[in-house]
């Protein structure tokens, strides 16, 4: 039996009151090379910043070679024996490879002093092994973004340590990079390096792993031997309830083209992206990380400079030049990918909700008090919004109850095109459900949805249809009667 | 659009409206007054100096303010009228913009830099300032200073300046002589006092407590000093802050900054009474002119401003022509001063710049050497 | 839960009116202890003088308060208030202008001053910390201009009508200068609490990208809060120059301390999306009171400007502890759902 | 072809800034007086010595992504402690001649009083550093407080004393050049040499180039400068750091303070007093990045001759003075869009490099538990 190197124990973690860990338990031994694939990123990101010693768990225990250890901050993690390979890269930009290589070892450096001439044979050899041909003097921010990682799994050689996690989640690399992955991986394994991947596809990495772990909704629902691996299989694990779930709402579609772009680029991520959106329709656009799907919401409200491109609205040509234009066109953006995307903190509700309209509920630029109350008021009748105290600042407010509070500002401006990204995310599954359930009574009002998300839940529940994404541009589209097909569950998750 | 037309409208009847409230005619203000030649005022000015342009002698001469104040003013007008009165090119005259030696230094860099030949300064740090006239005397640049003294020794040719030492002992004495004049045999005073950064606010302290440990001078006592009120602000707020709270419990108040001077003034003026309180000013600003006039304020110690620039280009123009300084004359020399009471007043302007010329008249013999050749 | 999400909300309101009222007992306790070493300090000339110093301390308050909420810094506010006051003097004095029409003129040239500072921000895209280093450069370029235009010679003998703003007292007890100051804190209250545009502020500062999508021009934002805080700042500075009774180019130079100091002790939060206008109103009577209290109290003028760095050390301090008390609540009120 | 102009401007921008002050000096040569030339060059590098020290002050804590509004009250509080160590104190009694003499003073040697006053400025900029990372305050609101207690604490202990009576070795550092200065009898100096203040500064400049490109120190500045989360993550004890950088950057304004000591030839409380906005811009036009993590020790030298400069050149074209400060602005102005083109040409090339920016999916977590 070979010596178990890490465990982690019920680990439980609840962020923004959401519970994106749930009894955690996943264990690792000596050069053994383990994947962990789960659907939502955030869970993944917990366990990383875990180890890293930036989230504390709420309740469980970890175990290092058999003891057990408190990781209280990033230098408890380094001092574990754990190196971590971000997905960003923590690399010094604007330092080059060799200084970020040895910027925190000790052995290359005399006093307060650096060995340059020992540091650069290490680093050349370092890099020959890695497979990679940069010169080490290359400055960080020149690297390209797999180059970074490569580099950063330098850092992990460097250590001699014996478990590295990677934290693979959303992140695009073509097969090339992967072999050479794969290829270092091999090599670690054989040095009795333990290894945990984290990812968010099921096709990267599958074939070095010994075991998969397989996570949703941040509990572990599988331990899989990579002979017992089937894709068919996992799949089915995974998207089991999406099928019993969806089937309750009702779509509504009709054939009127609300708004159409033709030929959209942007300087550095669209290629030529064409499509339409019918009153009353929700259309969703999936893609990895870096496919550009969330650029083109900002490109259509305004916020990224566009190229070319054509878009129309109710077949009249538009520009759109900032968002205050777009909400004038009725073209209303809410996006929740990142916390500053979304609500105006420190202010209350309602103040967040008619942030928007304040040039038509206010004369001489003077607010009127009874014009604000009765746009509340209708706003709070459309989605049947309760919120007894509407004074009180945002931050008072559930997760839910303000997600809520975005989309009544969207409402207020009595939108025709409603963009949403990341509508659902960090929610739990029955405020994810009111959500979505409010989504489609949007669209039984005719509001045209373009609903942006990596969630698979989400869009399998209420799209009509469903773009695929990537490089900048859609390179899929699948109507939602055929999203049934299996094969084609395979082309979305594969996706994802 | 509406809108706009109703804001710019409001807007306009404001503009209309809001002026015609006020009276508004301007006042013309009362400039520096004009000055006058020597002739004017009966005084004769060496021939050998005013017409000896020395054959290729240089007259690149700049006046160097220590800082930004209102002090400087008639600097500008002196310096301008002695050079007319020379025949000799108008002298540079500049400043720092506070009262910074540093930023002294780098404005004297520039102006020597420029072929500058003689420098009238006040420095703006008596003690740092030193080290930048060693270094001008070094190069062979004349220079005077004028105003301010530096601390000695120094390199400088001379100082012209008034001894502010014993311009304040004098108001100090003359007030507790009013107030003993008065009957009262005790009294306490308060000194306004300059910015604590001026080395000769450490003077006039010194002078003020000299004059009263005098015996003769028993009973009287300095209550309080409120310093750094040479700036608008700080003045203001002190000032009426002590109005508030113990201006009956001073009997004399000596005032030993332009600013200061200048608020107190404007305070007893509004006030229109002088709250049985003994002033003395400092320097002739109009409100502390305004306030003797009214008898609000006993007096002010003047120093003639205009003479300093007037002085300074004369002396830069006798050494440009080789004159050297006496050996036995002093470093100091003392431009004067006196205390402007309600009866000099009418006569002020002109007693100003008469002292002025009847400096220059004789300095040239009395401190100076003429050119060996 | 909901129970307790309405007590918080009623808190959260309730926090700014408890933070007014603490500052209100600091002012109390302040006066009375000044009051019990110097009888004279409740005296009707003091309290009138009390009442123009502490006039000119809200309006500065004020207009770094402006730039505060909209999440931003501005150091160049004396710069512009000593501009403002000296083109006044220039204008009736050099140009003969009537002295109505001359502050009309300077007010909207430090309106142009406040254009040019929210302009360049916005233009040259600081943004956050380091974006008070532009109005570093135009405080110089500023005072640069009050200097060229002086030459360091004040202006004297200003029109009766302009000094009786600084001189009157309406019924003898209030002087015009507070009145002044006291509408324009009603108007920024109203500015703050029932304006759009006030109300456009206070989401830029809270939360800039936000606002951004949510169709708040964000840069036209910048841009008038700048020119608003810059027209607040000339007011204070002509303001302090009819008080003064003459204009020299020394006004404004030492507003940059307790132009922070007084919005930070009202509870206006420094990251910005907040403001507290009686706060700021009780923050610059307080920070007058203090520098009153000083003379009266004869205290070492030695020690006056460290007590004032104190000052504003102890205000930022309890600022932060006022943060810091509500992002505790926060991750309490996270955990209990 | 302006804007490639710019672009390229920008890019070469130590050589181009360069280019400026040699365009400016070139100017100060020809127009000012031949006999007076190597009296400017020799002040005007004793004032770009100093300042170039400033501005590295200022880069220091740039370096580390925060500034340091009280460099001049740190540098007024060690010239002051300079000066009293080792002046020597003046005995007998006080007349209007020797008003400004301190009678005061430990008149240790020259050393002893360079040392504690780097010392000094060492831990005062520490504490400064310290409560920055501690209370999480604004580091504007804090360093600006800091000067009022600074600079009222050195009121308030010395009384505004003037330290005079300095050893005349310590003087020598502001007289004396190198090779000395011969002057014949009378007459005017010959030859002139470096001045000694000058190549301090050199010294100390290739002492500080030393600490951010051959030392962890160094190195870990300018990682927690440039991204405190990420050097976080790479195990750097960000605030540690932190506060090293106010420190080193105390330390340097000591130094400054020291030889403007020597300079004015009196320790005095104003010292000091105009250094912020110098401080700023040479830091800047010299290519020090306001983000932090990129600090550039020889631009900065350049960034404080050009502000030297230039109030020679206003000079010598008979610009008032008081129109001088409207000038130096202008100059913090272009200093700061010079950063903004510097800093968006790296995001162009992060940009170029990185197929994608934004970091996506765990927006949520991290902002919470990472920030």
């Amino acid at each position: 039996m070979r010596k178990e190197i890490l465990r982690l124990e019920n680990i439980c973690k609840t962020i923004d009151g959401v519970k994106v860990l749930k009894n955690v338990s996943l264990n690792l031994y000596e050069g053994e090379t383990v994947k962990l694939y789960g659907d939502e990123g955030r869970s993944l990101s917990s366990i990383v910043g875990l180890f890293g010693g930036v989230i504390k768990p709420d309740s469980g225990r970890i175990y290092i070679d058999g003891k057990e250890i408190k990781l209280a901050s990033p230098l408890d993690g380094k001092k574990a024996e754990i190196s971590i390979i971000h997905k960003k890269s923590d690399l010094i930009p604007n330092l080059t490879v060799m200084e970020n290589l040895f910027l925190e070892r000790k052995n290359y450096a005399r006093g307060l002093f650096l060995k340059e001439k020992k540091q650069r044979a290490r680093a050349v050899e370092l890099l020959e092994i890695l497979g990679l041909d940069i010169s080490p003097d290359m400055m960080a921010s020149d690297l390209k973004l797999e180059q970074m990682q490569i580099v950063q799994l330098g850092k992990a050689l460097l250590d001699d340590r014996k478990i590295i996690i990677m934290d693979h989640t959303h992140i695009l690399l073509d097969k090339e990079q992967i072999k050479l992955f794969e290829g270092v991986f091999n090599e670690l394994a054989k040095r009795n390096v333990g290894i945990l991947i984290l990812a968010q596809n099921l096709r990267d990495f599958t074939s070095v792993s010994d075991r998969m772990y397989i996570m949703k909704e941040g509990s572990i629902i599988g331990n899989l031997m990579t002979s017992e691996m089937e894709k068919d299989k996992i799949i089915q694990m995974i998207a089991k309830d999406y099928y019993s779930e969806k089937s309750g709402i009702y779509l509504n579609q009709t054939s009127e083209e609300v708004l159409r772009v033709e030929g959209l680029s942007t300087k550095n991520m669209l290629r030529n992206v064409s499509f339409s959106l019918n009153k009353g329709e929700i259309v969703s656009i999936t893609g990895s990380y870096g496919s550009g799907k969330y650029e083109v919401g900002y490109a259509l409200y305004g916020m990224e400079r566009t190229l070319g491109g054509k878009i129309y609205l109710h077949n009249k040509r538009i520009k759109i030049k900032n968002p205050s234009d777009a909400i004038k066109r009725k073209i209303v953006l809410l996006s929740f990918e990142k916390k500053e995307n979304g609500l105006l903190y420190n202010l209350s509700a309602k103040e967040n909700i008619t942030i928007s309209r304040l040039g038509n509920i206010s004369n001489f630029a003077i607010i009127r008090k009874e014009l604000e109350n009765w746009l509340i008021k209708t706003v709070y009748n459309d989605l049947s919004l309760n919120i007894e105290d509407d004074n009180i600042a945002i931050e008072g407010l559930s997760l839910v109850n303000q997600r809520k509070v975005s989309l009544a500002r969207a409402i207020s401006c009595n939108p025709d095109v409603l963009i949403l990204i990341d509508p659902t995310k960090g929610l739990e599954n029955e405020s994810k459900k009111q959500i979505l359930e409010l989504l489609v009574s949007f669209s039984d009002r005719g509001i045209a949805i373009l609903l942006i998300s990596s969630n698979l839940h989400e869009i399998l529940q209420v799209s009509h249809r469903v773009w695929l994404f990537s490089n900048g541009t859609i390179t899929g589209c699948i109507d939602r009667d055929m999203i049934e097909s299996r094969e084609q569950m395979n082309i979305l998750s594969s996706f994802i | 659009m509406k809108r706009v037309l109703a804001l710019v409208l409001a807007v306009c009847m404001l503009v209309v409206f809001l002026p015609a409230c006020g009276s508004s005619t301007p006042q013309p203000a009362p400039e520096t007054p004009k000055a006058q030649t020597a002739e004017d005022l009966g005084v004769d000015l060496s021939k050998e100096v005013v017409g000896g342009q020395k054959e290729g002698a240089e007259y690149n001469f700049a006046i160097v303010y220590g800082g930004v104040h209102p002090f400087f003013d008639p600097w500008l007008f002196g310096a301008q009228q002695a050079a007319l009165d020379l025949g000799i090119p108008i002298p540079i005259v500049t400043s720092p913009q506070n009262w910074d030696q540093t930023e002294q230094n780098v404005i004297i860099d520039g102006l020597v830099a420029g072929g500058i030949n003689g420098i009238g300064m006040f420095p703006s740090d008596a003690v740092a300032g030193n080290e930048k006239i060693s270094e001008l005397v070094g190069m062979g640049i004349d220079v005077v200073t004028l105003g301010g003294s530096p601390a000695t020794p120094s390199d400088a040719t001379f100082c012209y300046a008034t001894d502010v030492g014993a311009s304040v002992a004098f108001a100090t004495q003359a007030i507790i002589d009013e107030l003993k004049a008065q009957g009262k045999t005790e009294g306490k005073l308060l000194h306004l006092c300059s910015s604590l950064a001026d080395t000769n606010t450490q003077k006039r302290q010194a002078a003020i407590n000299e004059v009263l440990a005098k015996p003769e001078n028993a009973g009287f006592v300095l209550e309080w000093e409120l310093a750094d009120t040479d700036a608008t602000e700080p003045a203001e707020e002190a000032i009426s802050a002590m109005y508030a709270s113990y201006i009956d419990q001073v009997d004399g108040i000596v005032c030993t900054g332009y600013v200061n001077a200048q608020v107190l003034g404007k305070t007893m003026n509004e006030r229109g009474t002088n709250d049985g309180v003994v002033a003395i000013g400092i320097d002739d600003s109009a409100d502390v002119l305004a306030a003797i006039d009214n008898g609000y304020m006993k007096g002010t110690m003047t120093q003639s401003a205009w003479a300093m620039g007037y002085v300074g280009i004369y002396a830069l123009k006798l050494l440009a022509d080789g004159y050297t300084i006496k050996p036995d004359a002093p470093f100091f020399i003392d431009s004067g001063y006196f205390l402007l009471t309600q009866e000099g007043l009418p006569a002020y302007a002109e007693s100003q710049q008469k002292m002025a010329y009847d400096f220059v008249s004789t300095m040239a013999d009395k401190y100076f050497n003429p050119p060996a050749n | 839960m909901k129970n307790s999400l309405k007590k918080q909300g009623a808190a959260e309101r309730n926090q700014q009116i408890s933070n007014t009222i603490g500052i209100l007992i600091v002012i109390i306790i302040l006066s009375v202890f000044v009051w019990t070493k110097s009888s004279n300090f409740f005296s009707r000339d003091n309290i009138i003088t009390l009442a123009r110093m502490c006039s000119v301390t809200i309006l500065v308050g004020y207009a770094q308060m402006v730039v505060i909420a909209g999440g931003g810094l501005n150091v160049s506010i004396g710069a512009i208030g000593g501009m403002s006051a000296v083109i006044v003097g220039a204008l009736i004095k050099r140009a003969g202008v009537p002295w109505g029409y001359a502050i009309i003129i300077a007010i909207l040239i430090g309106a142009v001053c406040g254009a040019f500072n929210g302009i360049l921000i916005t233009r040259l895209g600081a943004t956050g910390e380091i974006s008070w280093l532009v109005t570093l450069a135009t405080m110089s370029i500023f005072t640069g201009i009050s200097l060229t235009i002086t030459k360091a010679n004040p202006f004297y003998n200003l029109p009766k009508g302009y000094v009786w703003i600084g001189a009157h007292n309406v019924f003898g007890w209030i002087p015009v200068m507070i009145i002044i100051a006291v509408v324009v804190s009603v108007l920024l209250w109203y500015l703050f609490k029932y304006a759009s545009f006030g109300r456009q502020i206070l989401a830029v500062g809270s939360n800039q990208r936000a606002a951004e999508l949510s169709g708040v021009d964000v840069g036209r934002v910048m841009i008038f809060k700048h020119i608003f805080s810059a027209v607040i700042a000339a007011v204070a500075g002509i303001l302090f120059s009819t008080r003064l009774g003459s204009i020299g180019s020394d006004i404004g130079g030492d507003w940059m301390l307790f132009s922070f100091a007084a919005p930070l002790i009202g509870g206006t939060r420094m990251a910005g999306g907040r403001v507290n206008v009686a706060g700021a109103f009780l923050g610059g009577l307080l920070l007058t009171i203090v520098s009153n209290g000083v003379v009266h109290l004869q205290v070492n003028v030695y020690i006056v400007e460290l007590l004032e760095g104190i000052i504003i050390l102890l205000a930022v301090g309890l600022d932060r502890i006022r943060e810091m008390r509500e992002e505790r609540r926060e991750r309490l009120e996270r955990a209990a759902i | 072809m302006i804007k490639k102009g710019l672009v390229n401007f920008v890019k070469n921008d130590l050589a181009s800034i360069s280019v400026v002050l040699i365009v400016l000096l070139t100017f100060v040569i020809t127009k000012s007086n031949p006999s007076r030339l190597s009296f400017t060059m020799v002040s005007l590098s004793k004032d770009i010595a100093i300042f170039t020290i400033v501005g590295m002050a200022q880069m220091a804590t740039l370096a580390v992504g925060q500034f340091n509004l009280a460099v001049g009250a740190m540098g007024g509080v060690a010239g002051m402690v300079c000066g009293y160590l080792i002046n020597i104190p003046y005995e007998g009694s006080m007349n209007v001649d020797t008003y400004a003499q301190a009678e005061i003073g430990l008149a240790l040697p020259w050393y002893v009083g360079v040392i504690a006053a780097l010392i000094i400025g060492f831990i005062v900029g520490a504490i400064q550093g310290g409560m920055i990372v501690k209370t999480k305050i604004n580091p504007f609101i804090i360093t600006l407080a800091l000067i009022s207690v600074l600079h009222g604490l050195n009121m308030a202990v010395t009384r505004n004393i003037y330290f005079r009576n300095l050893p005349e070795v310590f003087k020598a550092i502001n007289k004396n050049t190198i090779p000395a200065t011969t002057t014949p009898d009378g007459g005017q100096a010959t030859t002139y040499g470096v001045p000694v203040m000058f190549i301090v500064t050199l010294v100390v400049m290739v002492v500080v180039w030393m600490l951010y490109n051959r030392t962890i120190l160094g190195r870990k500045m300018l990682a927690t400068g440039v991204n405190t989360r990420a050097a976080d993550f790479a195990g750097i004890n960000s605030g540690r750091y932190i506060t090293l950088a106010h420190g080193i950057s105390g330390m340097l304004c000591a130094l400054a303070g020291v030889l403007t000591v020597s300079k004015l030839g009196a320790a005095q409380t104003s010292i000091g007093d105009n250094w912020m906005l110098y401080s700023f811009a040479s830091a800047i036009l010299g290519g020090t990045l306001l983000n932090g993590g990129k600090v550039s020790i020889f631009g900065t030298m350049i960034g404080a001759g050009i502000m030297m400069v230039v109030n020679t050149v206003l000079t010598l074209l008979k610009i008032s003075a008081f129109s001088h400060q409207i000038f130096i602005g202008a100059l913090l102005l272009i200093a700061f869009m010079l950063n903004k083109g510097r800093e968006a040409l790296i995001r162009q090339q992060e940009r170029a490099a990185v197929k994608v920016q934004d970091d996506v999916q765990s927006g949520g977590s991290k902002n919470e538990e990472f920030a």
